[in-house]
């Protein structure tokens, strides 16, 4: 693999830029391989990533039906945070955060994480207490965060209406480290690693069926015909339920349309992720000076990729109500994922009833952030066929256990 | 014994409509599964009026019965009235399953009125109002609030909730202000 | 947006004057129930790529929970019914069969 | 020389002069200018400055596809960046600015040459900046970041205000040009309740500038016959400046009218966003023509040519004295005949194919125009404005055969539909290989809840480019037929047109163009995408059309696309070497051009930003100064702070004045719902945890409300009033959920139970009257016996107080002789008044819902959303008494019998006090020793509620700890943020009056 650097650019440039070889190899699929990985976003290149670097497994597919990246993971807000109240989240979100930190290195990638900050503004005294409660666990678990105060945080975002007739703020929930990276980037960086490593991507292969005997998986059937495997990592996301349910198992999600938007670009006027629960909006600004707004879920199963737009208005509303300049700016562009929401609201990285088969889902709203961390708890269980500490509380069992991990507590909601 | 004092105390106001509150007025929810036995002479008695069909709002004076639900109505009377119409109700629904229960002042009523009212509500409601039908009760959303209304004498009569009177009498305001016509 | 269809008021309502309810047709299982059934009846859901059925409430207007049948995949409705069936009615039946042939029918 | 003719110019009223400015530079223009018009009428090519490079930029079109003409609009609470000087009406003292550059637009620091610029291909970012790792935050991306941004962020808030407004109809027609004039005419003659809306402020689209002939008259004629027959109906709506921002589903679409835009602070709201739902849509929406991509196609002075043609007749501007069309097709001939008429120059038309002999190269020919065929521009001269063009063969590598000297390109590559609205819902798009275009693919439509087409294409957006009134005649018919109208049999108007021969499909210029020339031919100019990156992304693998885009960032600029998404497409699919379907597009979202976002939030903010519900006794309340909180939608009073005290100071005053004397506090919140029937105790028995159906008539119980989970979801006292009746009390804020739960479960599980519910919180004012002089105020107050004997702890009773009719309860949430009386809410603030005045002998104070915490909490009494989290059982809070063991079901009750939820080993409640007295912080937990696998500190437990207690006069606390109630006595540490210890000492939860002695006498 050809380095990426400013001299390797130089160097190109004087040939017009002729001379990049390509970043990922698009190689048709081989009869068998010892690990199979469905779905190519970022949680799927991943988990193949660290199956190779961690764990010396490099006979790999990662299967992809459409264009790798182009599901949640290229159609996100790009926020990355770890300040969770619920310590198998703190530890899963806090691993993925600190590798997002060298991922730029460690890819020879550039996927701009920016630890620019990420602040979660309290409006009640309701979600004061509760994030203070966060504030308390994440300085148990290894977090850095800090509740700051109002001052503090028109000090950090200037352009932020503290005095809000409705809902001043009270302080916020500051993680220093947390920020944005670029989205696809992630994608591209992980699939030229894996291609590297000779792991085949294989785009456009959509599987059609999952083939199993006496409880364990064969291989899989796809447009491009049958790809056995010694084991199958299911990783798609929004569409987790169907690939289930062709393995033979029912999952307890549902698939709902997550909006966002971005605003046209303008120049720096936001340094911080700002996030707002009470009003129900969250918002950064992207290198290219776009406003990127996150918007709500819908309430009903949807695979459209398109939401309903009072959703957008709500968001906007009070976004608006809490940065009053944005009014004036226009909203560029609106579009939807299908994110997978579990019975908590947490993913799943479980072992599924067939032994060789193994699921990464439900990461519902919040996937982006954890998707060096996810990778690494499933290339684990998938390597080892055990979870690793990591992974461990994510099983399906704690449905039936009533075992939950419910971040919803932290959101300064009650229920 | 104070006088009913209304959800909000501001004066109307003109815009290309003109929006006021009224009342004091009485109310009676009412529950009970169609077909009940005696339910027509209980709404009857209460009001003066018949039983409503389905999205529906009769008018006797200064009475009236809405269809609210398969099982609700909501009767509108004098404030002075309403004992004298539970105690109709009890009467006549006696032995019956139903649900009678004074809710006058769990209310706010505003009128907008003028040549244009149906414009300040067609920023508010998600309602096909060239469709609404004569004697039509539609009950919606009003902006965030939920709300109900009806159509008669060059206006529209408006129910919500009491304790978003000033919400929504802010709102009717801005909806009509000059210059906004549609 | 959708527009949805007030089986029990007539009212032609928009998504915003309803509250989504989740799948339709879920069997409670309370005490003596199984940890399968228990599990299966508050998380396992079909989660359908196609012809699903889901609760809503009339909230902003007559207050009605009803049921709806609808494709999750081009948001076209079939139909909406009462909630106080325990399944599906032939008639919605009928029209989703005609509308989607190969559709596995209601299990 | 840009300039204005002295003549001419349809939509300008010379009689109206308009002075603006840009820059700071005074400027004058015409009432009917667009920015645009009248910047080029003054001779302001340049107008800005690209994204990437910071190249000199020109406006290039007329309309919403400009990529260039992008300025800082207005100033203060009016300043808006990015605004779009094509679609922009001039309006006398507008100001704008240009944006991205610094010192100036004439000399911008930013500017890259070209040997700077290789250095930055698509995607360079990527493969860059990764080391040293700390450079990336602290020095490259603050750079990238000041570089990009295009327009200054508005400091204001905004001075317009806006509207939204539902509309509802039969066929919505999108655009007001012929087509959608005489889509919009069959279905309102056929008596359909018919939208027209057109985003421009004039009707008629391009026919009137390209002087078509309708029925024989001139296009223009028959416009103005048309708008006049649509308005004169009842059922018929137009709107002008009403742009079609999205389709959504089930017929939902997005109407931003821009009311104000010209007529700023002229007391309308600015926008007016509409929220139609139509039965069905025809989206007449146009076609856009296409640039070539020539290299340096982005000097300024290189135009569209149909955008040429625009200013030419409508504003009677020409951006130049000379002007050489280059061309693919037919249509741009007019551009040449149209400059010829007006007594311009045009040096030549370079005509890429190899033959042009259609009417209208023949028509100017006729003119005495030089027209060179199978030619394409190798290279554009000139830096801030084109000085030439070098001509060479298209078939070539760029070598040039001559150099035509000029001051302005007029270019066409062919026209692409706009097919934004068909595929914003999922309609899908084919390739049209004569006209080198996708155009919607009326097999497939984006379909609405009845499973039928949602929008229907008509006219050139139908890819019907020159027979667009026909096909809109085809289209609305059948639009109409689906919709159960039926129209009037009539022949479509016909439209008189030349002949034109087939395009040539030209994607790069000319073909076999240097590796230098294609790294100069723009591709999108504001994101400054040029051939050669397309190039380079297809040859590093980012070779689906979104990666390209993403790679790229092709179509991502302001103008999403509109000019760049199909040229850079067909760049792709030839470096890929397949057909252009097979690459296939990127999707189409909405908003078809930006919307402001106030717009959008609408008229929500400020006052009613969200509905305040607000209790009968808010005014007393505010006029008090209390400090208020929200809860839910509600606000309650917080505190009542005197002259000179802190919030705090405040809180402890109340607490002890009602527990040495007398307190007030306004309970109206309180959810209050009726529950009646034969079945009604039988349901409660299924929605309480414990038994209600026991309880004696007169009498009160509080009760636990669960999910199915068996978590803790709402608390309340329940009153029964007769033998079918109860009174069920929620949480503040509880009580349209409960409710709506409550109705659930009836409605949709035990629909045969005759019960029926009613949410009576709002019918009754509540207050709380609360202290050792409770009793005392209310005999004071006179009218019925309130007496321990009367109404006894936890009874209720109907009576009158002071004449006011009321309901008593004997309930304490305070650990006082408390009363809790309802009063019909038109007189809760009467009532109020009347407690105080009988009270203020008796020391009696308001208090809010700090005091109201801090009571219940030094009672051990739990707050619902406190104690719990959505994550706690009644178990967990020590409440098993509330929870019955003989009922057979109740909601929660599988759910607890669950592994996790039985387990022993649930952290539970208990009180603690700290050893030294302090408080210990909020949201602090029990540290144990050891950490686990992830390494984090094992913890046992942590507080849940917190407070001084200003009776203690120390801190005290509740929370939940692994086997708690066995560990009473020991001493825990609570950690701190800062890393230190709190001590504190498991006690029972109840700090104070621990028999319950004082709420009972």
């Amino acid at each position: 693999m050809k380095r990426y650097s400013l001299f390797a650019i130089a160097r190109e440039a004087f040939s017009h830029h002729q001379g990049w070889e390509r970043a990922w190899r698009s190689p048709a699929p081989k009869v068998a391989y010892d690990a199979v990985i469905i779905g190519a976003g970022g949680h799927g290149l991943a988990t193949a990533y660290y199956l190779g670097k961690n764990h010396g497994i490099t006979n790999v597919a990662i299967l992809e039906k459409g264009w790798l990246g182009g599901g949640n993971t290229g159609r996100n807000t790009t926020i990355i945070r770890s300040n969770y109240l619920q310590d198998p989240s703190a530890a899963i979100y806090e691993k993925s955060r600190s590798l997002y930190e060298t991922l730029s290195q460690d890819l020879n990638y550039n996927v701009m994480f920016s630890p620019r900050g990420v602040m979660m503004l309290a409006q009640t005294h309701h979600e004061v207490r509760g994030y203070l409660r966060t504030a308390h666990a994440n300085a148990l678990q290894g977090v850095v965060t800090e509740f700051i105060s109002p001052a503090r945080v028109k000090d950090l975002c200037p352009i932020l209406n503290i005095d809000g007739p409705r809902y001043p703020i009270l302080g916020a929930l500051w993680q220093p480290r947390g920020g944005t990276g670029r989205h696809d980037a992630v994608a591209w960086g992980y699939a030229r690693a894996c291609s590297d490593m000779g792991m085949d991507i294989i785009q456009h292969c959509e599987v059609t069926g999952v083939r199993s005997e006496n409880g364990v998986v064969t291989g899989v059937d796809t447009t491009k015909g049958f790809i056995g495997t010694k084991k199958l990592g299911i990783v798609v996301a929004g569409h987790s339920g169907q690939v289930a349910q062709m393995a033979g198992f029912r999952l307890p999600v549902e698939s709902m349309a997550l909006q966002a938007l971005v605003s046209e670009p303008i120049k720096p006027c936001m340094d911080v992720v700002v996030m707002a629960n009470t009003v129900h909006g969250y918002m950064s600004q992207s290198d290219k000076g776009e406003m990127v707004i996150g918007g709500g879920t819908d309430g009903f199963n949807n695979y459209t990729q398109r939401g309903s737009f009072q959703h957008i208005e709500e968001t906007l509303r009070a976004l608006i109500e809490t940065f009053p300049m944005l009014s004036r700016l226009k909203m560029l562009r609106q579009w939807g994922g299908i994110v997978d929401m579990t019975g908590d609201r947490s993913p799943i990285i479980s072992k599924t009833p067939l032994g060789n088969c193994f699921i990464n889902c439900g990461w519902g709203t919040g996937g982006f952030k954890a998707i060096p961390g996810s990778g690494w708890a499933m290339a684990e269980l998938m390597a080892k066929g055990e979870p690793g500490p990591l992974a461990a509380a994510f099983d399906m069992g704690r449905f039936r256990e009533g075992r939950f991990i419910d971040e919803s507590v932290a959101a300064g909601v009650a229920h | 014994m104070s006088d009913a004092v209304s959800p909000i105390s501001a004066a109307g106001s003109e815009g290309f409509a003109r929006v006021r509150q009224i009342g004091p007025l009485g109310m009676v929810t009412l529950r009970a599964k169609a077909g009940t036995k005696g339910l027509k002479a209980a709404v009857k008695d209460a009001t003066g009026c018949a039983l409503p069909d389905k999205r529906r709002i009769v008018t006797k004076g200064a009475f009236r019965a809405g269809w609210m639900s398969p099982d609700e109505y909501l009767l509108i009377l004098p404030r002075a009235d309403v004992a004298k119409a539970l105690a109709a109700i009890a009467k006549a629904l006696n032995g019956q399953h139903h649900l009678a229960v004074d809710v006058s002042d769990a209310r706010a009523v505003f009128r907008i009125e003028g040549a244009k009212a149906d414009q300040v509500l067609r920023k508010l409601c998600p309602v096909d109002f060239d469709r609404l039908a004569a004697g039509e009760l539609r009950r919606t959303r009003a902006a965030q609030v939920a709300a109900a209304f009806w159509r008669d004498d060059a206006g529209f009569t408006l129910v919500c909730f009491r304790s978003v009177a000033g919400y929504m009498g802010d709102l009717l305001r801005l909806c009509a202000q000059p210059g906004s016509e549609l | 947006m959708l527009l949805l269809t007030c089986p029990y008021c007539g009212v032609e309502a928009e998504e915003t004057e309803l509250a989504p309810g989740g799948e339709a047709h879920l069997k409670r299982f309370g005490p003596g129930s199984s940890d399968d059934q228990f599990e299966a009846y508050l998380f396992a859901r079909k989660n359908p790529k196609g012809v699903h059925f889901e609760r809503w409430r009339h909230a902003y207007g007559c207050g009605k929970w009803f049921l709806a049948a609808r494709c999750t995949a081009t948001l076209e409705v079939f139909g909406t019914y009462p909630a106080q069936t325990s399944g599906p009615p032939d008639d919605i039946i009928a029209r989703i069969k005609a509308r989607r042939p190969d559709w596995k029918g209601f299990a | 020389m840009s300039t204005r003719l002295t003549t001419g110019g349809r939509l300008i009223d010379r009689a109206a002069p308009i002075d603006f400015s840009f820059n700071g530079k005074r400027l004058s223009g015409f009432a009917g200018d667009t920015l645009a018009s009248a910047l080029l009428a003054n001779d302001q090519m340049l107008v800005g400055r690209s994204f990437k490079y910071h190249r000199p930029r020109g406006i290039v079109a007329s309309g919403a596809e400009e990529p260039n003409a992008l300025v800082n609009l207005g100033h203060g609470a009016r300043a808006e960046p990015n605004q779009r000087a094509t679609t922009t009406e001039l309006f006398d003292r507008l100001q704008a600015r240009s944006q991205n550059h610094w010192p100036s637009l004439e000399f911008d620091v930013g500017v890259l040459n070209k040997h700077a610029a290789r250095l930055l291909p698509g995607g360079f970012y990527y493969k860059t900046f990764i080391h040293p790792r700390a450079a990336w935050k602290h020095l490259f991306e603050p750079i990238i970041r000041q570089t990009a941004g295009l327009g200054a962020a508005p400091k204001d808030g905004d001075a317009d205000r806006y509207e939204q407004v539902y509309a509802f109809c039969d066929l919505l027609v999108v655009g007001g040009g012929v087509a959608g004039l005489h889509a919009a005419l069959v279905a309102a003659r056929a008596g359909a309740r018919v939208w027209l809306v057109e985003q421009s402020a004039q009707w008629g689209g391009r026919a009137p500038v390209d002087g078509d002939l309708i029925d024989g008259v001139p296009a223009a004629d028959w416009v103005d016959a048309a708008v006049a027959e649509l308005a004169g109906m009842a059922h018929v709506t137009l709107r002008a400046r009403t742009m079609a921002a999205g389709v959504y589903d089930h017929g939902y679409v997005l109407l931003d009218e821009r009311l104000a835009d010209h007529t700023p602070g002229d007391g309308r709201p600015r926008h007016r966003l509409w929220r139609m739902r139509a039965g069905k849509i025809i989206a007449a929406t146009g076609a856009i023509e296409r640039p070539l991509s020539f290299a340096c196609n982005d000097v300024p002075g290189v135009m569209l040519a149909s955008a040429l043609r625009d200013y030419l007749v409508n504003w009677a501007v020409v951006p130049g004295q000379r002007t050489v069309v280059v061309t693919n097709n037919d249509d741009a001939y007019r551009t040449a005949i149209a400059l010829h008429q007006a007594g311009q120059t045009i040096a030549a038309v370079i005509d890429a194919r190899d033959q042009a002999e259609g009417a209208l190269p023949a028509q100017a020919r006729a003119c005495g125009i030089r027209v060179e065929t199978g030619k394409s521009i190798a290279r554009v001269k000139g830096g801030k404005r084109v000085t030439g063009v070098e001509v060479c063969r298209q078939t070539g590598d760029g070598t040039i055969s001559n150099f035509l000297a000029c001051d302005a390109v007029a270019m066409s590559g062919g026209w692409s539909p706009v097919v934004h609205l068909y595929s914003h819902c999922g309609g899908k798009l084919i390739w049209d290989d004569a006209g080198a275009m996708f155009r919607p693919d009326a097999a497939h439509p984006p379909i609405t809840h009845d499973g039928r087409a949602m929008v229907i294409a008509a006219g050139a957006a139908n890819g019907a480019l020159r027979t667009a009134v026909a096909d809109a005649d085809a289209q609305v018919r059948i639009a109409l037929k689906e919709l159960g109208v039926k129209a009037r049999k009539a022949k479509a108007p016909r439209q008189d047109l030349p002949d034109e021969a087939a395009l040539q499909p030209v994607w790069i210029m000319p073909q076999a163009a240097t590796l230098g020339l294609r790294a100069k031919a723009w591709l999108d100019f504001q994101n400054d995408v040029k051939v050669s990156d397309v190039q380079l992304a297809a040859r590093e693998g980012y070779q689906s059309v979104e990666h390209t885009k993403r790679y790229t960032t092709l179509g991502m600029a302001t103008d999403q696309g509109k000019l760049s998404n199909i040229n850079g497409l067909a760049v792709l699919s030839e470096a890929l070497n397949e057909p252009v379907p097979q690459v296939g597009t990127t999707t189409f979202r909405p908003p078809y051009a930006p919307v402001p976002l106030g717009a959008l939030a609408g008229e929500a903010r400020g006052a009613v930003f969200q509905p305040l519900r607000k209790t009968p006794m808010d005014d007393w309340h505010a006029a008090q100064g209390a400090t208020f909180e929200p809860v839910g939608l509600w606000r309650r009073p917080y505190c009542y702070s005197h002259p000179n005290e802190t919030p705090q100071q405040a809180v402890a005053r109340e607490v002890k004045n009602t527990r040495q004397a007398l307190g007030l506090l306004d309970a109206s919140t309180l959810g209050k719902i009726i529950v009646k029937g034969p079945d009604a105790g039988r349901f409660l028995d299924m929605l309480y945890t414990n038994v209600m159906s026991s309880l004696p008539v007169g009498r009160c119980r509080y009760g636990l409300m669960c999910n199915e989970q068996g978590f803790l979801s709402d608390d309340g006292v329940v009153a029964r009033i007769d033998a079918d009746t109860w009174l069920c009390h929620t949480t503040s804020g509880g009580a349209d959920r409960i409710h709506g739960w409550m109705e659930d479960w009836l409605q949709c599980e035990w629909w045969d139970w005759q019960v029926f519910t009613a949410n009576v919180t709002e019918q009754y004012a509540q207050v709380a009257v609360v202290g050792p002089n409770a009793r005392k105020v209310l005999e004071k107050l006179g009218g019925m016996d309130v007496s321990q004997d009367a109404l006894p702890f936890m009874a209720w009773t109907d009576g009158s107080l002071a004449g006011f009719g009321c309901r008593v309860y004997r309930i304490s949430f305070s650990g006082e002789l408390s009363y809790e009386i309802a009063v019909p809410a038109d007189q809760g603030a009467a009532f109020w008044q009347a407690c105080h005045d009988a009270g203020a002998a008796l020391g009696a104070m308001p208090y809010g819902t700090e005091a109201l915490h801090i009571m219940r909490a030094e009672k051990g009494f739990i707050m619902i959303g406190d104690e719990t989290d959505g994550t706690v059982t009644p178990q967990d809070l020590g409440l098993d008494w509330a929870v019955s063991k003989k009922k057979a079901d109740f909601l929660g009750k599988r759910g607890q019998e669950r592994r996790f939820l039985a387990s022993p080993e649930r952290w539970k409640l208990v009180g603690f006090e700290t050893l030294d007295g302090s408080v210990i912080p909020d949201g602090a937990y029990v540290a144990a020793a050891g950490t686990n696998a992830n390494g984090q500190r094992h913890v046992q437990g942590r507080v849940t509620s917190t407070y001084h207690s200003p009776t203690l006069g120390r801190g005290i606390a509740m929370g939940l700890l692994l086997d708690g109630p066995d560990r009473m006595g020991e001493v825990v540490s609570f950690a701190k943020v800062d890393g230190s210890t709190v001590q504190a000492r498991v006690v029972s939860p109840v700090f104070y009056d621990k028999h319950g002695e004082k709420q009972n006498v």
